[in-house]
């Protein structure tokens, strides 16, 4: 049987790599790509927590679904928000979408 | 009928407040309408008030017609009302001048509606003082009182008018300031401001307070009352915002000022500062009677030195506040015996008459100023002739002021005199020095005004008078005026039955 | 009707036709006139009854008519309330039934005197005497008097003037005396200064008011005094045995009066200023300004009589005090002699009348000051008679002169002065012989006139017990009297008429003249009731019934002094002698050159006038004005008022100058935003707009809080 | 080491690779299609902790919908995409560092729980977990709110999407 520990460690690695995409790329496209990463390494731990305990309580999966659905959202969002910059500002790089500073 | 049964005393108090709200939300334009709209409401508590004064049974001793109101729990401050035949005279007193006053003010035409709400307000203020039951209830009309008087003076007055509401005002509330600390006191101390719970517990009260021994705390709280009280009056020698306030005031403004204003002040001391202080009262009643006959004295002299005829009526106003205050300093010193209550009984009645001469007077000196704009006696002269009828109330009016018997004035100084003069006869001595003046600068502004060589700038030129008759309206204000002031001087046991009753019962 | 009732009701006409006049009918001169003289009437028929019912009750003095009601609630129980009433003794009946008489004939005379009848005048206007109207009359004009414009107001005024009057008389007590008096005084100033467009005379009735007011002040101090003391003021209860005997035990406290002492002095001061005695006297010759039936009546016969009658109503008190009854008897006596030499070099008609009058309530006075009560009421019933016998003359006089002016038209010529006339005997012959009958009244002419009988008995009292220095004093001053009388009749009577205006003078109508005829009756027959008993010849012819009747008020029936022929003697001398002397010396002086009696310090009155005004007047104005009004209100008061302002303003500057600006201001609010200020400019490079560095931020902060929370805490 | 085991760490080293890849890619078509094959990996996880239905779900969501998405985007994109600039910004290095602390301090927090070596019971036979699932979604007593809010979302986010996305200028032309 694959420990509990296996799944964890292996969820706050996609985590961190997600996390990684996240701040580093310039892209905004690559962000969101980023943030799809940690959100399934999220689910991997609800799966597995679901799992690993009380089978008959759905909650985890329950919950993982749901962060499907915002998952969905937020991309459908997400990406329409870049579009929406590109079309004005002919760019999709996070660095230089910062006319909201002071 | 029921409703009006059991809430006499506050819709006599606030129907002029609401009245005033009503004139608010009426169209602007047509002056006749707030006219008369302010003038019958003003009447409505007049009515009421005779109503109160019918049914009050004298014998009955306590305050009548009670009504307690939640306010400030928090605090142990609750709206009650009531009164006793003390303050049912005062009442009265203000629901018949504010009428009149009103009438009298017909002739404004300038921000008639303004000047009809602050009237109004100025009216319910007044009553609020007179009716309180309750310390900070007192206090708060108190000042409610001030601010309409502040913009009448400011807004509708003469001249000199900016200086003389500043000084009214601030003097007032500066001396109001060691008051309100005083109630606070009382307040936080028994946890209630009840009037009557207070009174009671006050007067006896030998705890020291904070470490202070309660005597020593009870002189400086005593004073804080009087100074607030003195001013009001006025007594010599905080009297000098009075000349000018009257002087400055419009017409009316002054006939509220003299009329009912002043008693406030007065009326602090009977109500609050005789119960609550009945040791430290009958100590400083000497200090107390020394200011009141300056008052006396010096105010009559100081009258006497005018040329400006409103001037010297407000001055007479010191004068005459001066008896008030002399038999209440009589009264303090010794309280509970015939002679106090004789001097106390002249006190209120000079209080009450003083409020009819006085508003009389004022109202006549403006009936002059509207026709001939100045007040400046030797500008006048020999005006009998052209204006006769008002000669004649002039000269009626004048001797209900200077205290002639057979009119009311006489009735109140002779029983302060009276009271006073086993009590504390040397100031009244001296005081009949300033009774003697009184009649100097009566004389004085009828002689300037009326008599002598006509003032060939009044003389009626090609057939045409430049100079008016008083006319119906301004008589309508005066007749009930000296029907008070005959009946008062030649039967005053109506009115002074009640208020007898309410001395011999509270002092 | 019962007596009580009919005497509350004695006072009412009057004041009612007051108001009627006042109210309704003061356009109707000939209604005005028809209702005042009517309540006049009325109330002298009233009075006439009550006399006639007190003559009929025997002991009037020990069973007065008396009634009260209950007038002010003072204190608890009703025993305590100020009751007040009406009372009529015999002095009370006495003083009642002149005081009707005269004010009934003086309302008659002054519709005559007021020019009621004739036209309007040309010029006139009101505040000012009628000028005269012209007329024509048969092709030719002339000028005739014209009537007073305010006519009605004259008749009102009196009707007031009246009503005080009989209150003063009825009252029972001393507060509705002092109503009565007061109003009096009230009605006196309007009256004196009912031409109030004449400077002298708006001037006249100030002073009137306030010489009198400061008496008055004195006698209210007076009776509240006595109201504390004793816990009344009806006469009736006050003059008690207990009472008295108590108020003369009891120490004032004041120049070692008793309480009596001192409370009768205070009342008699009241009494000096109302009947102008020294030094309070200098009003009433001023007092002349005004109408004469005004003079008549206020001056002579009723108002100044009002002093002297508190001091009869109040003899049992103040006799209880030696000391102020010795002042009373002085001032009196000083009075009677002081204005009796000023009389003497006036030339106005009036004024010679007026001071007489001052001197003759002298008379009264001091006999109230030697004890002598009814000698002094005596002389008050028959001066009130004969002095408004002669005041009217006089007023008739004028008014005869006044229209020989009118006939000449030269307006320069003074009516009242005595020197412009002479021979008026023939022009006004019952004007003559009334004034003549009233002067030698005033004279004390023997036997035939009143004031023979009055002034004789004062003096044989001052006589009899043995008050030297007051009966030499009188004496003297019954000797100037009768001088200065004969000098006035001699010169406006007698002789030949030294001006044009006096040789048309012309007799005046029955209204004026026959109230002249009867004052002259009651100047002759009054001193009839009071003939002393052991009076040689006469006496016993008619009983003494007034010395009984009016005696009979006090509770020890006083004793008639013994008689003695030197009283009667120098009474008999100084009538004669002055009258004579009098006619001797005026008979031949023509103009007032010739006149050696006009010396200056007499003819200006011992300048007194100037004398006051110096030390009162002018220092009363100083101080109220200059003292009171300018320094202390003004300067001090206000000065000190307005310190307040500056004073806030500079406590204020200095708290913003060196408080609030440097340490508030600078320190903390700018110190605080200039830190905030730096800090955030810091603190902005953080803010890229970047949200990769955001989150990187958020980040570090998390996972050092973490890691602190996780070491701090879990560890 | 058992099967399941050795196809775990076959499945997590696939999918880790795939995602080092989406992060690391310079071209962005690239790393959408690496998220593919990194969703997939998630997937085949799923499938091994007997959670059937997120499996499918995953499938057919994520690499049937979003991801497809993204390619959407890339190319509509496409022309700034520069794939020849940095794909990184500068401060990269930090960004580096701070997922190796955020790794490090989960794996640290990991280690301290004790519940962390635990294995798991058998599926109890007869559990249909797609049926309690389907029960748990719908039933009053447990998600059915949370689901409609869900649904909620949904909806929002779609017509928020297409309202963000939409060109005016292009639905003037339409016009």
């Amino acid at each position: 049987m694959v420990p509990l520990s296996w799944y964890l460690i292996f969820a706050a690695a996609l985590f961190s790599i997600g996390l990684f995409g996240v701040l580093s790329r310039r892209n905004a496209v690559a962000i969101l790509l980023g943030v799809e990463l940690m959100l399934n390494s999220v689910n991997i731990n609800l799966a597995a927590f679901w799992r690993y305990g009380d089978v008959s309580q759905m909650a985890g999966q329950v919950f993982a679904i749901i962060v499907f659905a915002v998952a969905a959202a937020e991309v459908a969002v997400g990406l329409a928000l870049v579009i929406s910059v590109y079309r004005r500002r002919n760019t999709v790089v996070a660095d230089e979408i910062n006319m909201m500073k002071w | 009928m029921n409703f009006i049964d059991t809430h006499l005393l506050s819709l006599i108090l606030f129907v002029p407040a609401l009245a005033a709200v009503i004139i608010l939300f009426l169209p602007n334009g047509e002056n006749r309408v707030f006219r008369w709209f302010a003038f019958g409401a003003s009447f409505i508590p007049f009515v009421l008030s005779l109503l109160v004064w019918f049914r009050f049974d004298a014998n009955q001793s306590g305050f009548q017609f009670e009504e307690i109101y939640v306010w400030y729990e928090a605090i142990g401050s609750s709206l009650h009302l009531g009164v006793d035949g003390l303050s049912l005279t005062m009442v009265l007193l203000t629901t018949i001048l504010t009428p009149l006053s009103i009438l009298a003010s017909f002739s404004i035409t300038d921000r008639v509606k303004a000047y009809m709400i602050l009237f109004l307000l100025l009216e319910t203020g007044m009553l609020g003082v007179f009716m309180a039951l309750d310390l900070l209830i007192f206090f708060v009309f108190w000042e409610v009182g001030l601010v309409p008087m502040y913009f009448l003076i400011n807004q509708w007055g003469s001249a000199n008018r900016n200086y003389a509401s500043l000084k009214f005002l601030i003097y007032t509330m500066g001396g109001s300031l060691g008051l309100l600390l005083g109630i606070q006191l009382l307040g936080v101390l028994f946890n209630t401001y009840d009037l009557q719970i207070i009174t009671a517990q006050w007067s006896t009260y030998t705890e020291d307070i904070a470490g202070i021994p309660a005597s020593t705390f009870k002189t400086v709280a005593f004073w804080a009352f009087v100074i607030a009280f003195a001013i009001k009056v006025p007594v010599w020698p905080f009297h000098t915002w009075l000349p000018d306030a009257h002087t400055e005031a419009p017409t009316a403004g002054s006939m509220i000022l003299a009329g009912v204003l002043l008693k406030l002040g007065a009326y602090g001391f009977l109500r609050l500062i005789l119960p609550l202080y009945p040791e430290q009262a009958r100590v400083f009643a000497g200090a107390l009677a020394v200011l009141a006959t300056a008052a006396i004295v010096f105010g009559a002299f100081a009258s006497y030195a005018q040329t400006d005829f409103k001037r010297l009526v407000a001055y007479s106003s010191v004068n005459h506040m001066g008896f008030v205050v002399l038999g209440i300093a009589a009264a303090g010193l010794a309280s509970g015996t015939p002679d106090a209550h004789i001097a106390l009984n002249g006190a209120i009645l000079q209080m009450f008459n003083h409020g009819l001469s006085a508003a009389g007077m004022f109202f006549l000196v403006g009936v002059i100023y509207e026709r001939t704009h100045t007040r400046n006696l030797n500008e006048f002269g020999g005006l009998f002739p052209l204006v006769p009828v008002y000669g004649g109330i002039l000269i009626f009016t004048s001797m209900a002021s200077l205290g002639l018997p057979g009119l009311n004035g006489f009735v109140s100084e002779f029983l302060v005199v009276r009271g006073a003069w086993p009590i504390l006869p040397v100031y009244t001595a001296i005081a009949m020095l300033g009774l003697l003046f009184t009649g100097a600068y009566i004389l004085k502004g009828i002689k300037m005004v009326l008599h002598g060589p006509l003032n060939e700038h009044w003389a009626p030129a090609g057939g045409e008078h430049k100079l008016t008759e008083i006319n119906t309206r301004e008589i309508l204000v005066m007749v009930p005026l000296m029907a008070l002031i005959l009946w008062i001087g030649i039967w005053p046991a109506w009115i002074l039955d009640v208020i007898n009753k309410a001395v011999v019962r509270l002092f | 009707m019962a007596t009580e009732l009919l005497i509350w009701l004695i006072p009412l006409p009057p004041v009612l036709a007051f108001f009627l006049i006042v109210l309704l009918t003061n356009r109707n001169k000939a209604l005005s006139h028809t209702v005042g003289v009517g309540a006049a009437f009325l109330s002298w028929l009233g009075s006439m009854v009550v006399f006639v019912r007190a003559l009929g009750v025997e002991h009037l003095g020990e069973h007065p008519f008396v009634s009260s009601v209950t007038w002010l609630p003072l204190g608890e129980t009703t025993d305590t309330y100020f009751d007040i009433g009406i009372l009529v003794d015999p002095t009370g009946a006495a003083v009642l039934f002149f005081v009707a008489w005269t004010i009934f004939m003086i309302f008659l005379y002054s519709v005559g005197y007021q020019n009621f009848g004739q036209p309007k005048g040309d010029h006139d206007q009101a505040g000012l005497p009628p000028h005269g109207a012209t007329v024509e009359e048969h092709g030719h004009r002339h000028r005739v008097p014209s009537v007073e414009p305010m006519y009605s107001r004259f008749f009102a005024f009196l009707g007031l003037f009246a009503f005080g009057m009989y209150v003063l008389v009825l009252s029972d007590n001393l507060l509705t005396l002092f109503v009565g008096w007061e109003i009096m005084g009230l009605c006196s100033y309007l009256l004196i200064g009912f031409w109030y467009a004449k400077p002298s005379a708006r001037e006249a009735g100030v002073k009137a008011f306030m010489t009198t007011r400061v008496g008055d002040v004195f006698m209210l101090l007076g009776v509240a005094y006595l109201y504390s003391a004793t816990g009344t003021l009806s006469f009736r209860e006050i003059f008690t045995e207990g009472v008295l005997h108590t108020l003369a035990t009891v120490p004032s406290g004041v120049l070692g009066l008793s309480a009596a002492g001192l409370i009768g002095l205070l009342l008699f001061i009241g009494a000096v200023g109302k009947s102008a005695q020294f030094p309070l006297h200098v009003w009433l010759p001023d007092a002349m300004e005004g109408p004469t039936p005004v003079s008549a009546m206020i001056h002579a016969a009723t108002m100044v009589s009002a002093g002297v009658y508190l001091v009869i109503r109040m003899f049992p008190l103040i006799s209880l005090d030696p000391t102020t009854m010795a002042i009373v008897a002085f001032i009196g006596a000083f009075t009677a002699l002081f204005s009796a030499t000023i009389a003497v070099a006036q030339n106005d008609i009036k004024r010679v009348l007026a001071y007489s009058t001052i001197s003759q309530l002298g008379f009264m006075i001091a006999a109230l000051g030697i004890g002598a009560y009814v000698a002094a009421a005596f002389h008050l019933i028959t001066h009130a008679f004969f002095k408004a016998l002669l005041f009217l003359g006089s007023g008739s006089v004028i008014h005869g002169m006044e229209h020989g002016v009118l006939h000449t038209g030269d307006h320069k010529v003074d009516p009242q002065d005595m020197f412009n006339m002479g021979g008026l005997r023939k022009k006004m012959p019952i004007t003559f012989w009334t004034f003549l009958i009233g002067g030698f009244a005033l004279s004390g002419f023997p036997v035939l006139t009143a004031g023979f009988w009055s002034k004789d008995e004062i003096l044989a009292d001052a006589f009899g017990h043995g008050h030297w220095a007051v009966f030499i004093t009188l004496a003297v001053a019954a000797f100037l009297t009768a001088f200065y009388t004969m000098r006035q009749i001699t010169l406006t009577f007698l002789g030949e008429p030294r001006t044009k205006e006096a040789e048309h003078a012309q007799e005046t109508p029955w209204t004026m003249t026959v109230p002249l005829v009867v004052l002259a009756f009651f100047a002759v027959t009054a001193g009839w009731v009071g003939i002393p008993e052991h009076f040689p010849a006469l006496g016993g012819l008619i009983p003494n019934w007034f010395h009984e009747f009016v005696g009979g008020t006090l509770a020890e029936h006083p004793e008639a002094v013994e008689f003695s022929i030197w009283p009667l003697l120098t009474s008999l001398f100084v009538a004669l002698g002055g009258l004579g002397l009098g006619w001797l010396v005026y008979r031949n002086v023509k103009t007032p050159a010739e006149d050696r009696l006009q010396i200056p310090v007499l003819k200006n009155k011992y300048y007194f006038d100037e004398i006051y005004d110096y030390l009162f007047v002018k220092p009363a104005y100083w101080f109220a004005e200059t003292v009171i009004y300018k320094f202390m209100d003004q300067g001090v008061i206000d000065g000190f008022l307005h310190s307040f302002g500056p004073v806030t303003d500079r406590f204020g500057s200095a708290i913003r100058n060196y408080f609030d600006l440097p340490v508030i201001n600078r320190f903390f609010g700018d110190g605080s935003a200039n830190v905030t200020y730096w800090f955030g400019g810091k603190l902005r490079v953080v803010q890229t707009g970047r949200i990769q560095q955001y989150l990187m931020f958020a980040l570090v902060v998390f996972i050092a809080v973490g890691a602190a929370l996780y070491f701090f805490l879990l560890a | 080491m058992t099967g399941e085991q050795i196809i775990f760490l076959l499945t997590a080293l696939f999918t880790l690779g795939s995602g080092v890849m989406v992060v690391t890619s310079r071209n962005l078509i690239h790393a959408a299609l690496w998220l593919v094959s990194a969703l997939f990996g998630v997937a085949v996880t799923y499938a091994l902790l007997d959670a059937a239905f997120l499996a499918v779900v995953q499938v057919v969501v994520y690499i049937g919908a979003i991801a497809i998405l993204f390619i959407f985007a890339v190319m509509l994109t496409r022309k700034d995409m520069r794939d020849q600039g940095p794909q990184m910004n500068t401060n990269w290095w930090f960004g580096a560092l701070l997922s190796v602390l955020v790794f490090g301090g989960l794996f640290f927090l990991l280690q301290g729980w004790s519940g962390l070596s635990r294995t798991a019971s058998p599926i109890p036979p007869g559990f249909d977990s797609i049926s309690e699932l389907g029960n748990a979604l719908i039933s009053p007593d447990a998600y059915v709110l949370p689901f409609e809010v869900a649904s909620v979302l949904l909806v929002a986010a779609l017509i928020g999407a297409v309202y963000v996305a939409f060109n005016p200028r292009s639905g003037d032309t339409r016009k």
